[in-house]
């Protein structure tokens, strides 16, 4: 299974904290999950949109895998 | 390296004191507290999310690379997270080095790299409603 | 604007707080301490000697100067002087702005004035004897 | 009067801490109070030799008057 998270605004628009999905027999990458999870509400989404996978800055076209954890964010303002 | 994210308040001090770095001749300090204002808008609080495994992680590799090639030789992060009223401290970042040049690129290369690569989000609570405060895109992502 | 010259260790944290300074989102502090090592010698101590009347004046002008380039809502200086053995405290300068890159450039300027402008003057001692440490000479003089 | 003080290695060479001078009736500037306080002993001093006029930064060259207080140090080293 692939664990998505969602984080502050995603999380508010998509109402969607965690979820897990099967992965797909074809490659995938993270917009591919988005895509799943989101449907119509992504137009919705902050842009730009941030992309973790297994708790490293990634992007929408980084690939993914069976056991992964991606996560979607806004811009961070840590400090 | 000390890695500290929690809820609670701390004493920059005595947080300090407790490391008692051997050869240090200077000490870098950051400390962020939440403004009481913010565009004229009056800020009562700020609502702190993250993502915690990711802070953990992204806070360990951003002082290991800080503390490597700025030459430091003791790294403190306390970052706090939840509802902070205004004037409550929000963050810590302390340095030590043998030498000052070393410890005020240190404290700030680490306090920014915070702002645009560990997964924070801030809401801020005002009389007129709860705003995001707008965010950072990590630079090597464009 | 607080500076302070005194024989006397200081409590950093205590000293900023007791400022409470409002609308102040950044904070940073500089503290300085006697090495235990320069070039291989042990020091034990550090003999510090000023000119009071000129250290205070020069600081004044130092912090007012900075505090208005950088637009610093406040400045503290406090600088000891007199024997200091190792890993003691000498010099804690803080400063507190509504932003972090202000609060970062307006500390460093502080703390690189003192070293060129300050009166102060530096003796180490260590087993092998004592040394005045090489000093340094205002930028605008040459 | 003026007064003259010296500090560290000025200080330790010249043997003196603060000193009076009357002021001549010719124009005078730091450099000749160093003269008549140091005499031979002025080429012991460090040197780049630093001077300040009434608590001020100033050169060797800078004038001085009746009421100054001139004082002659090493480069300093605060902080």
């Amino acid at each position: 299974m692939i664990t998505i998270r969602c984080f502050a605004q995603v999380r508010e628009i998509l109402g969607c904290e965690t979820r897990e999905l099967a992965p797909s027999h074809t490659p995938q990458c993270a917009s591919d999950l988005l895509k799943a999870i989101a449907g119509e509400r992504a137009a919705d989404l902050p842009m730009p949109l941030l992309v973790a996978i297994n708790c490293e800055h990634a992007s929408l076209t980084s690939p993914v895998k069976d056991g992964d954890e991606v996560a979607f964010f806004p811009p961070v303002s840590g400090g | 390296m000390i890695i500290r994210l929690q809820a609670e308040d701390f004493d920059p001090e005595r947080e300090a004191q407790a490391l008692d770095v051997r050869g240090a001749g200077a000490r870098v300090s950051f400390v962020g507290t939440v403004r009481d204002t913010a565009e004229d808008r009056r800020i009562e609080a700020l609502d702190i999310e993250h993502y915690p495994e990711m802070t953990r992680a992204e806070l360990g590799r951003i002082g290991a690379a800080v503390q490597d090639r700025h030459r430091l030789l003791e790294v403190l992060v306390i970052h706090r997270y939840g509802r902070l009223l205004s004037h409550e401290r929000i963050v810590l970042v302390t340095v030590w080095s043998a030498h000052r040049a070393q410890a005020f690129a240190g404290c700030q290369a680490i306090v920014d790299a915070l702002k645009t690569r560990a997964p924070f989000w801030k809401k801020e609570i005002s009389p007129e409603g709860a705003v995001w405060v707008p965010g950072q895109t990590p630079q090597d992502l464009g």
